[in-house]
Formats: C-alpha cells, structure tokens, sequence
C-alpha cells in the first residue's frame, strides 16, 4: 500500500536505490552477517559505511549544513531509512544517534553541542548509547539516582546504569542524573553527554535469552564530565529525557515498519514453502486466515506512521500518542514471529548451525528477540499509562503518600 | 494524501456534527427505531437540503460533485450517532450502483431525484444461505419476449421498507461464470408481485426487510445498465459500501470511546474515579489505539476511492476487518466498563453495539475479507 | 466426560430422570417459552412444578427433614440440579432461594428462621430475591447506603436498590443494609430478610439491551422489618454478605455447565447444518478449530467445578478461588455466543418472531444476554481483584486516603 | 477420583519436591544445558535408587507397580525445576512403548534394567517435514533373510545422544493403510550405520537429535513386538506421552506463577510493589485461573489412564492443548512483569519459556489435537 508521493520523492529514491546497489557492502549483507554475534567486527564495517553515505550526501539529509547535513527534505530522510532499514543490518549502530540525539540536540542542545557531535554522528566516527534505566529505575525512571556533583567546571558522576544497548561499543553516552538529591523525583535531574572513553566507566555486557549480548550495564565510579557537555540546564533534564522518548518512540517506526514487511513476506514464503500432509501450507485455511490478519494489521501501521509523519513533516513535535505506534509494533512482531513458530512446529526450536534450521535459526532468534520488544523502550504497560493519562486525560493512578 | 482536512471539509465535518447532534438525539434515534419506515419525511427534507443527498452526484445531475472522502467525513458523523434511516442505502449503495451501471438517460433520471431528496432507494443482493459473492445471486428470471418473470426472494435488503426504488441483482442467464449473466432490476416496490417483509432485527436504526418475488413482471427497460452485464457494478459498489461503513463504524468507535472516557472520569467506587484503576484504564488505551487505527485506515480507503483506484479494493477489505473488529470490541468493552448501566436498554451504548454487529455482518464477514486478501498472494499484488 | 460415579448415584439418576420425563411440564418447556417473556405465567407453572418435585422428594435432598429437606447427599442435590437446569427454564425462580438463601439461613441464621423458611423454599411458596447492589455500590458493594434504624422492636428501611434479579415475583428479599452509619464501609451493615409484600416498598422494573425486563430497581420508604428477621448479629452483616456471595459463585455453576454443554451441542448442530459455497460449515478448518477450542475449554470448566464439588463433598466451605469459576463460565458463554453470531453472519441479527431466524431467535437473546455475565455476580475485573489480593496475596489496590 | 491424594501420594509428591529442590538447582540445570549428554551418571543412579525408573513398572520386572496418576506427580514436580535429562524419554516414552509392544522376554530384559537405572533408552519418531501421524513414518526398510537393513533419518528424537537403546519405528511394509506395516526397531545406537547427531536447539535441557540409518543392518529378533503392527501401541504411547508432559507443564506452569507473584510483591516501582497495579495483579490472576485449570484437567487425564481407559485419548488431547497454551502464555506474561530481568538469560525464566516452546512443539501441536477432538463429533463421542 502506498500513499502517493511526489515525482522528485520517487526520483530520490529511485536515485538512492541505484547508488546503494553499488556501494553497499556484501560483507555485512549476507544471511550469516545478520544473525552474527560478532558486534565489533559489525561495527567496523558499519563505519566505514556510514562514512560513503555521508560523503554521498545521504546522512543528516533534512538537517543542516552546518552541521553537516543537507538541508534536505524530511521526507528524504525517511526514504533513505526505510531503503536502509531492511538491507541493512547495521541500523542498531545509528538508530539511537540519528533518531534521538540528533534531534534531542537539534531541539535543545547549544550550538557549540550541535556543532561538535552532530556532523560526527552523521560520519560515523560517534556511535552513542543511551544511559537512562536503572536496576531501580525500570518503569519509574524518575526514580533514578546515578549522581553528578558539580566540583569547579566539572561533575562527577557516580552510579550505575543497565540496559544500554551496544554500550559496549559505544563513543558517547546521552545519560540521565540526579544533580540534587533533595528535592521530588522529577526534579533535580540533569541531563549530560558523557565520553565512554572517560576513566571510570567500566561496560558489563548482559548476556540475554538469546543467547547474545546486546545490552549492558555501565558503572560509573568518580567519572568527569566537563560542564559544557551538560544539555539543557541543570536540574531540568527530566523535560530533555522525555523528549527523547518520543522522538524515540516515532522514529524507531520508520525503519520498523519495512522490517516488519521483511518479516511478513518471509512469513508468507515460509508457510507457501512449508508442505505438510501432501498440501502447502499456505492452502490451509487456519494459517491463511492468520497470515492474512497479520497483513491487515501492518497495513494499518504503516498507515498509522504515515499519519505520524505528516504530523513531523508539518513540523509538530511528536506527543504522547507515539505510544501507539510503540504497542502496536512490538505486539504485532510478537505475533508474527509466533505464527512463525507455529508453522514451523519442532523446527522452530533449532537454532543457527543446525542445517536443518529454516533460514538458518533467524527465526528462532527472532522470536526470543522479540520477546524483549514490549519491554524496551518503555513496557507496554507504561506506555498504556501514558495514553491514558496523558492522551485520554484519566486520572493518574493513585501513589501511596509516603 | 496527508490526512489533514481542507477548511472546506473541517467545514463540512464541523456542520454536519452540529446538525445531527442537534437532530439525531438519543430520543430521536429511539424515536426512529419504533418507526417501522426508520425515519421521517421533513426530517429527509432537511437533509437534502444540505446537499448530502447528492454530494457524491456529478453537478450534471444535480449533485456536488464532490469526492468519497468528503462523503465519508459525513459518514463518520453519522456513525457517532448511529443515525437512523435509509441514507447509506440511498446515498452510498443505490447512487454508486447507478452512478457506475447506469445509462445516460437513467443517470439523469435517478441521481437527480436522490439529490434533490425526492427519492428513497436501496440495493438488494442477498439471499437465503447468504453467500458473499456473485454465486450467491440466484433469484430465477424468465424471459417472455421483451419481459422477465422474477421469482425467489432477497433477504437482508436494507431499508427496502421505506424505499420508492430497489435495485435487484437478478440472475437472468445460467450455465455461466459465476459473475457472468447478473442483471439489476429497477423495481418499484408497489408492482405486482413483490412482497416486503419488514425483519425483526436487534438493530431497528438501519431496517432490514426480506423482498419476495412471486413471478412480478419487468420489462427489459427496466434493467440498469445492460442486461446480464450487473456483477461488476455491484463490485464497485460493495467496495464503496464496505469502505462507507467503514468510516461510519469510525465514527461510532470514536464516540463510544468518550462515552468510556467520561464515564471512567466521573464514577467512583472505592473512593476514585474508576479510570485510575489500570484494569479500566488499559482498556480505555487499547480503545485509543484501535480507534485511531482504525482512523487511519478508514480515512486513507476513502482516499483511494478517488485518489487511488488500484488500491481500493485491497484497503476496502482491510478497512471492513479492521474498524469492523475495533467497533465491536469497543462497544463491548464499554458496555463493560459502565456496568449495570451498560447493560439496560436505557443506556445509549446498546445501540452502538448493536449497529457494531449489524455492520460487521453486512457485506461480507472478516473470513471473507481475509481470504480476499489471501487470494492476493499467489497473484502477488 | 465422566467422573466415574458410584452405582448408586447412578440409579438415583435414572430414577429421577424417569420421573422428570413423566412430571415435567409440557407448557413451560418448549422452545417457545424458554424464550419468552411472560414470566409471571412462568413463576406459576415454576410454583406448581417445585411443589411436585417437594411432594416426590426431590427438594432440599442434602438437607435435614426438620426443615422439609430428604436429608439426601450432596451429590443427590447435585444429580437433581444438573438434570434440571437443561430442560427447565425456571432455574431463575429458585437459583437464588435454593442456591444461596438456603445455604446462608442454615449457616448462619436462627433455628426459627430456618424452619419458617427453609421449607417454603423447597415446596415453591416462596420465591426469593437479592437486594445487595445500589446505585454508588456496585463493584464497591460495602459502599451501601440503604439505612435501616431501630425502632423498638423493628428496623425501618429507607433507600434503594438496584439490578435485583425477579424482583417484581419475590416473595421475600435478603436485604443487606446500613445499621451504624458512623463506622467504616464494612463495618455497621446487617443482613435482613425482608417480606416483599412489605407496605413501602416499590418494584420498578429495568429493560435491559435484550428488551426484556429480568431485572428491578426496589425503593425503600420506611419499610418495617421485624427485629427477628435480622441474620447473624447487628453491624455483622458483611462477613454473612459474603458467605452468600461465594455460595453464589460455587453453586451457579451445577446448573451452568450443562447449559454450556447445551450450548455447545446447539453450535455443533448449527454448524452442520448450515451450508456455505456448498458445503457444511462444519467442515471448514477454521471453524472446527474455534469450536473444537471451545470444547477444549468447556472440558476444563466441568472438570473446575467437580473440583470445586470435591470439595464441598468434604464438608469445607467455598473460598475466594470460587471466583476463577465466575470468569470462566461467563467468558466461555460470551465466547460461544460470539463463534454462533460469526456462524450465522446476517442471521444472527434476527430475533424471535421471524421465520428466518435459528432457533426462534434464541441465539441472538442469548449472545446479547451474555454481555451481562461479566458484569452481574461481580464484574470479571472485580472476580480478578479477589484472586489477586485473597488468593495470591498481592498488595491491594491503592485507595486514596480521604 | 476426587482430586485428593493418598497419604502414599502426598509422601511421594513432597519427597519429590524436596529431592529435585536440592539436587535440581538453577546452577545444575543449567551445567546440564552444557553437557552434551544433558544427565550425569551419578544423579541417575541416585533417582533410580528412588525407585522413579520403575514407578509404573509392574512389579515383576523389578518396578513398583504404581499408576500413571503417581508418576504424574513426580512429573509435575520435575516440571518445578525444569528437570534436564533422559527421564522423560526413558520412564514415559521408552517404558510405555515397551510395556504395550513388549513380548514377555523383551518386557523381562528391558524393564527390568530400566527399572534398575541401568538402562537409558528413547524413541524415534518423527522424521522431516514432521507429519504427526502414522503417515509420517516413512523410514524405508528393504528385508534381506532375516535381516532389514534400515535407510533414512529421524529427526527430534529426544535424548538420543544419551541413549543405550533408541526405539525406532520403521515402515517395513508399504501399500497398505498409513497406520499398517509400522515396526519397532530396538536400535542400539552402536550399530555400524547408526549415526546421531545432537540438534541446536533452544531448550537445552532436553536434548533433541537426528539419528541417521545408513543401511544399518537390524536382525528380525530386534524388533519390539511383532513385525509390522507397531503403530497402535505408538498411539497408546502419545496419550501417555502426551498427558505425561501435560503434567510437566502444569509443574513448569505452576512454579512459572509463584515466580511471578513473589516478584510483584517486592519490585517497588512509583513508590509501591508492583502487584498493586491491576496490569500486574490481573495478569497474575489470570495465570491462576489458567494453573488452576490445568491442574483439573492434567490430573484427571493422568487418571483416566488407568481409571477410565475410554477417556483417556480424548483427555489426553484435551490436556495438552490446555495446559500446553497456559503454561506458553505463563511463562511469556512472567518474562513481561519481569521486565528487563526476565530478558536476561541471568534469570530463569527463559529456561522455563524455552522448555514450554519445545514442550508445545512435541507430540501434536493444537492445530492437531483440535482437529482429534473435531473427528469425534460425526462419531458422536
């Protein structure tokens, strides 16, 4: 389903498609490279990758040229990341410095900020990671209580942080602290950006039911962070954090919903593939009905993110119905990759290296994967809260007085 | 296609709520559910002249020329009131049936007295058994020389009770395809032979009637269109009718979850407003997603109406199971929510619910559309 | 499926079944009244079949002879109940009397009232119904504010209550009400039984979305209670509530799973009788699979219940877990309800009076009757809140300080 | 049946549940998901001394002729602990097979060492493509003299890699009906042209193999029973098969809800345990509901075995479907209110939501077992 877009949207994408042909690199690309856990040697090529986008002028494409975008158009933005979000294995390396700190910077930062780390995010030579939760600041963010204390034109940062996707490889490190303890939980937050390189910082990798180790937790112990690097003003980091969020929550969806089609098509492919009792599969009426249910669902979706990007496009902020898109994808995966399992019956529990996996075990991987989908980036439980709250305008769920 | 409304539609969106919440009241609507014929004349007047009869009528006929989207935004608003009477009868089915089948000369005859609010009709497709497609026609005809003889009986007919015209599939040719040798009988319901029924349905907001033929005679001038040639007329407009229904299954989604809302905000029990425990919060959020889901979908398949016809029957079938699912679920879902309350006849959300299953139930169920949608694949569209 | 029963029990069923079929009422149990409306014709032909059932012996069977019962066993009761609530639509009539009132009075009440009561039950004299919910007491049922003061030897009942079943055929009401309004909500409430034919009280009847009218509201206006018709003691009338609330749950479902069975027989009878594109629906996969689930689940249910059964066999009273029963008999109904309407698609709008219409329109009663089952007895959210907080032990809800 | 236990059950259960809470720990379950052969030696000579190896061996051959109701409970509390290892494929699989099929001799040699601990044994079924019934045997057999030398592959074979004798059912005869012509080869995985290969798979704690037939050689005294009439006691083995792991599962599922339960009570979020939260305590609540359930059904199956042997397919069908779906459902809503922890492969929870995906996936999954239960309705059962 496509909405219909302009003729110079589609000769750009047309453009972009013939030049990714030739440049993207087959090392990265392959079947194996996708379900590979070697994250470093990824990384790498990512880099390197990201550098030849950069020169031919496909990173930070509506952002400006002073800091080292294009002054393109949003919407060429957004064919670029859906052309690199299915292809592409490498999205995870960006998806947080392109989607969220960009524009938090963009939308906040000090131009001096603006100047020194965007062009770099846009080059590749910045990968960042995300310091918000902790062991005790899961769903209550606010309740976080890693510490910077400002000594001369300096804090140090004190605490601890989890959940830090490809902190391990991280350069820098938008973190979420308590710069006073004394007064409510909103209040008296700061938000930094931290160099991972700084003395102090130790990354443990989490290893996760996958078996791989895309999450860590980040110590912080006695760890400097000069006063410039502060974004925003002390003590008002809470409103940055939540603007974060949202960005997140919006534009994780555009590469998402390709992914999504990826994974319908292959599901479709899968059950046309699959012969049981003398019949394909897809013959069956029970899957059919189900396969198709999952297609009008992902058409609704994309449907939704056109909405939510008409509203970007205008130039509006996105607000607290990004939630929906946040439960409707990470529900939707589940569900796929579950009938995925169910076509698939025993095989669905082999993993990669068996040779009778189908598509190599991405499946079985998946589906572990996707399991951790309604649990990042603010549980689907939060993020029902939220609409309620902040959408619908229920009251707010009644706190104990302590 | 960027989903904002022109001022001329926020115009026309904003009148049309205006008039039907000050017309179509929860008395008036109950008012019109004991009325066998489901509405009243000055009442039909009235909405003529603000030209919704004819708005999707080319101006040649004596309509507005305008565009489906713009029908469905009075669609949407009709839904937040389950509004009564045979206007998607008249104005989505007959009208498009006519507007794709007709001839020149029957164009000008109809369209213009739909527009001008002097004619009430509907479509009559199915019957005993209710089969979704084109094998499902299978009222008899018998040619004798320049007249058919009709016999058999269509069920299900809306608002054939109130109507001055009923447009009737009839299969006149046999031994061929399925879709092959349909004709559409223009058919005053007064002529000899035919027999209206009202059915005693749980929604008396859109009548269903049962129209019996018992050997009525038609001549062939009487056929819209040509003879035989009707199936691919009536699947342009059954893709237009699910997509209208669509839009007003939107609208009364949209509105039953503010019923939920407010009543959420101001019931207490154990000393707070329900809507802070989660268990009805959540659901209230699950609704929130799913009506504006269903807003997206429903809006965009008005759109490919005219903006985009390779889509439209694709994003017809998507739009009927999706805002056909959410409409159900949220009216039940606030039934439950209010309780007791929700649960007598005194309450408005009965009548939601029951234009929810009624609708979900008209042409053609989700395993219908489902399969409709999986017949895609192998032709890889 | 079959609980392997003793041989006498199995003799006692056909004993009574042969009975049934030469004492059952012809007029009450056609296909016709189960779905009509006439429900005062109804109570009559109820008052004459239980008077037959007491004279024959099959009233009250596990109860003592001093108070009209056979001093039978459970399981005879149970025998009685089952093969009744199929082909006997007056269930209604005594559900509540023999069900819950019965089982209250001889728990808790006085030697008089159980022998002024009790036998009137079983012989059919007296029809019973319940006053428990109001207006602003609904799910916070201890909320109440029906007030009954003392005056000498009687109390005096003002207020209103609301969703009485039958309430405009009862005989006699068990009422809880407010004694001792300066105590907290639990606190301060009796349980009173309450002649309906009391000068001051008013029955107005609710039409509900089915169009029927099952339900009453009952107002109160200086209604005369004599003192001895007060249960257990004054200001103790919750923890009495209570008891008649789990009675409620436990005992509703003898007689609801074989209406489920029936239903269930019913949709498997619809869907092989109904023909689509030239073949029976019942061959479809995707609707042998629903149904097939649904069996699955109803299997489940019965098996619940004699779970439940064993335990009252033993002689222990029912506890909080009486409320996964609740949810799962009221779910089940809907989900059938709803598979029976997706069956009969257009049909299913058709109610009783057409001649197109399965079974007299019974079908489409039933589905919207249904909606109710999750609100009536304690909404589902509420059955949830009991199994979380007195079964799992979880922290209650919150509640605002006022 | 009453659903109580004996004074000799409940001894049974809790002697059970104490042995497997201090042997079974999370630190030994999961060394066990790394070694290759999931068991060690000397646990199993300490669970054989228990005299769980012949629980429902007859007495005769060394075993304590206790019922499939008694060895239920012991399944359920390995289910507790997610208990890796052979026992599963010895006691249900192997020991079923061989007491159905058996002559005297092979049930005096076989059981008797099962019985002992001395003997680790399984059964292969399934083959690609994985057709769950008779039709999917399909591993050919070509009779040489007395000899069948064997060609093909069986697949998800459970425990092979530990195996002192895999059960194998081959076709040695085709042309005949699906269920016809089945035999079972006592294949002892020595065998030149036997080869097995262990199977990435993500429940580790019950190893699944191929094992490969490379015309192996197997002499007709090898076979279990009588040639060619293997399959009906293979379906009396996946009743018991099946209800055995339902029972398992209601284990897995029952431990899965206190996991949960105790989690919500102390995880403090906003100022309160999580359990307060309806999203929390209703989900929790409806895990009850469905543990509960299962707990119905599983144990009356395991009943029906020896108590009511014309129920006992028709439970066993019901069981799995039930119980399979809760305890899925369990484990992925506790991974849920876990949150980020139970995302960790640190936590435990996986190796209970992996062991319900790969119980799901054994022996039939729902879309099968529905449509058992649907053939009955033309048989009126």
């Amino acid at each position: 389903m496509n909405l219909t877009m302009n003729p110079d949207d589609q000769a750009y994408r047309a453009k972009f498609l013939n030049w990714l042909s030739e440049n993207i690199p087959a090392e990265g690309t392959s079947a194996e490279a996708k379900i590979s856990g070697d994250w470093c040697a990824q990384a790498e090529i990512f880099r390197k990758f990201q550098r030849k986008l950069f020169d031919a002028g496909y990173a930070g494409i509506h952002w400006s040229k002073e800091y080292g975008g294009q002054s393109g158009t949003l919407m060429q933005h957004i064919i670029v990341t859906e052309e690199l979000s299915t292809n592409y294995p490498w999205k995870m390396f960006d998806g947080l410095s392109v989607g969220l700190v960009a524009p938090t910077l963009l939308s906040r930062g000090t131009e001096e900020q603006k100047k020194e780390f965007i062009p770099k995010i846009l080059s590749g030579e910045h990968i960042w990671c995300q310091g918000f939760s902790e062991p005790n600041a899961g769903s209550d963010l606010a309740n976080l209580s890693t510490s910077a204390v400002r000594i001369g034109e300096r804090y140090v940062v004190n605490g601890q942080k989890v959940w830090t996707s490809i902190g391990h490889l991280a350069d820098f490190c938008i973190l979420v602290v308590r710069t006073d303890p004394t007064v409510g939980k909103h209040k008296g937050l700061s938000y930094l950006l931290v160099d991972m390189k700084s003395p102090g910082v130790t990354v443990r990798p989490i290893k996760q039911i996958t078996g791989e180790a895309e999450y860590n937790e980040i110590f912080f112990d006695d760890v400097e962070v000069p006063f410039d690097r502060l974004v925003g003003k002390e003590n008002e980091g809470w409103l940055i954090a939540i603007t974060t969020l949202m960005f997140e929550r919006i534009m994780n969806e555009i590469s998402i919903v390709p992914k999504l089609q990826q994974t319908l098509d292959r599901l479709i492919d899968l059950t046309s593939n699959t012969t049981r009792y003398g019949q394909a599969m897809i013959k069956d009426p029970v899957y059919r009905q189900k396969i198709a249910l999952l297609q009008v669902e992902l058409e609704v979706m994309r449907l939704n993110q056109y909405r939510n990007l008409a509203t970007l496009l205008k130039g509006e902020m996105p607000g607290p119905e990004g939630s929906i898109g946040k439960i409707f994808w990470s529900e939707l995966n589940q569900r796929m990759q579950e009938t995925a399992m169910e076509i698939m019956g025993p095989y669905s529990q082999l993993l990669k290296g068996s040779k009778y996996a189908e598509d190599n075990g991405k499946w079985a991987f998946d589906f572990l994967r996707a399991r951790g989908n309604t649990i990042e980036g603010g549980t689907t439980e939060i993020q029902k809260n939220i609409i309620g709250e902040r959408v619908l305008g229920l009251p707010k769920d009644t706190v104990r007085r302590n | 296609m960027d989903f904002t409304l022109t001022s001329e539609q926020e115009m026309l969106k904003n009148s049309a709520r205006k008039f039907l919440n000050n017309n179509f009241t929860s008395d008036y609507v109950r008012k019109m559910w004991e009325n066998s014929q489901g509405y009243e004349p000055e009442m039909w007047a009235q909405i003529a002249e603000l030209g919704w009869m004819g708005l999707t009528i080319p101006e040649e006929y004596g309509g507005l020329g305008l565009t489906f989207r713009d029908l469905g935004l009075i669609l949407h608003e009709m839904g937040r009131v389950v509004m009564p009477g045979p206007f998607f009868s008249t104005v989505v089915l007959a009208t498009e049936l006519i507007k794709t089948a007709g001839s020149e000369e029957q164009k000008a005859n109809y369209l213009e007295r739909i527009a001008s609010g002097k004619l009430i009709a509907t479509v009559a497709l199915y019957e005993e058994g209710v089969e979704w497609g084109a094998e499902g026609i299978k009222l008899t005809s018998t040619r004798k020389g320049d007249n058919y003889s009709l016999l058999g009986k269509k069920l299900f007919v809306p608002d054939a009770y109130s109507a001055d015209l009923i447009i009737v599939a009839v299969r006149t040719e046999n031994q061929v395809e399925a879709g092959e040798g349909i004709s559409l009988f223009l058919v005053d319901p007064q002529t000899e032979g035919v027999e209206i029924e009202l059915l005693p349905t749980m929604d008396q907001g859109r009548k269903l009637c049962a129209v019996s033929f018992l050997n009525a005679i038609f001549s062939s001038t009487e056929v819209l269109g040509e003879v035989g040639k009707g199936w691919s007329a009536i699947e342009t407009m059954l893709i237009r009718a699910n997509i209208g229904l669509s839009l007003e299954m939107l609208g009364g989604g949209e509105k039953v979850l503010e019923i939920a809302t407010e009543y959420a905000k101001i019931r207490i029990q154990f000393g707070q407003p329900i809507g802070s425990y989660q268990a009805i919060k959540h659901k209230c959020a699950e609704m929130l997603l799913q009506v504006e889901s269903s807003r997206s979908i429903a809006e965009y398949a008005a759109w490919t109406v005219d903006g985009n016809p390779q889509e439209v029957s694709k994003a017809a079938s998507i739009a009927k199971t999706y805002v056909g699912n959410m409409y159900r679920k949220a009216a039940a879902a606030t039934l439950q929510i209010l309780g007791g309350i929700g649960f007598s006849w005194e309450h408005d959300i009965h009548l939601y619910y029951k234009r929810a299953l009624a609708s979900e139930a008209m042409f053609g169920d989700t395993v219908f559309h489902l399969e409709l949608l999986a017949s895609r694949w192998e032709r890889k569209l």
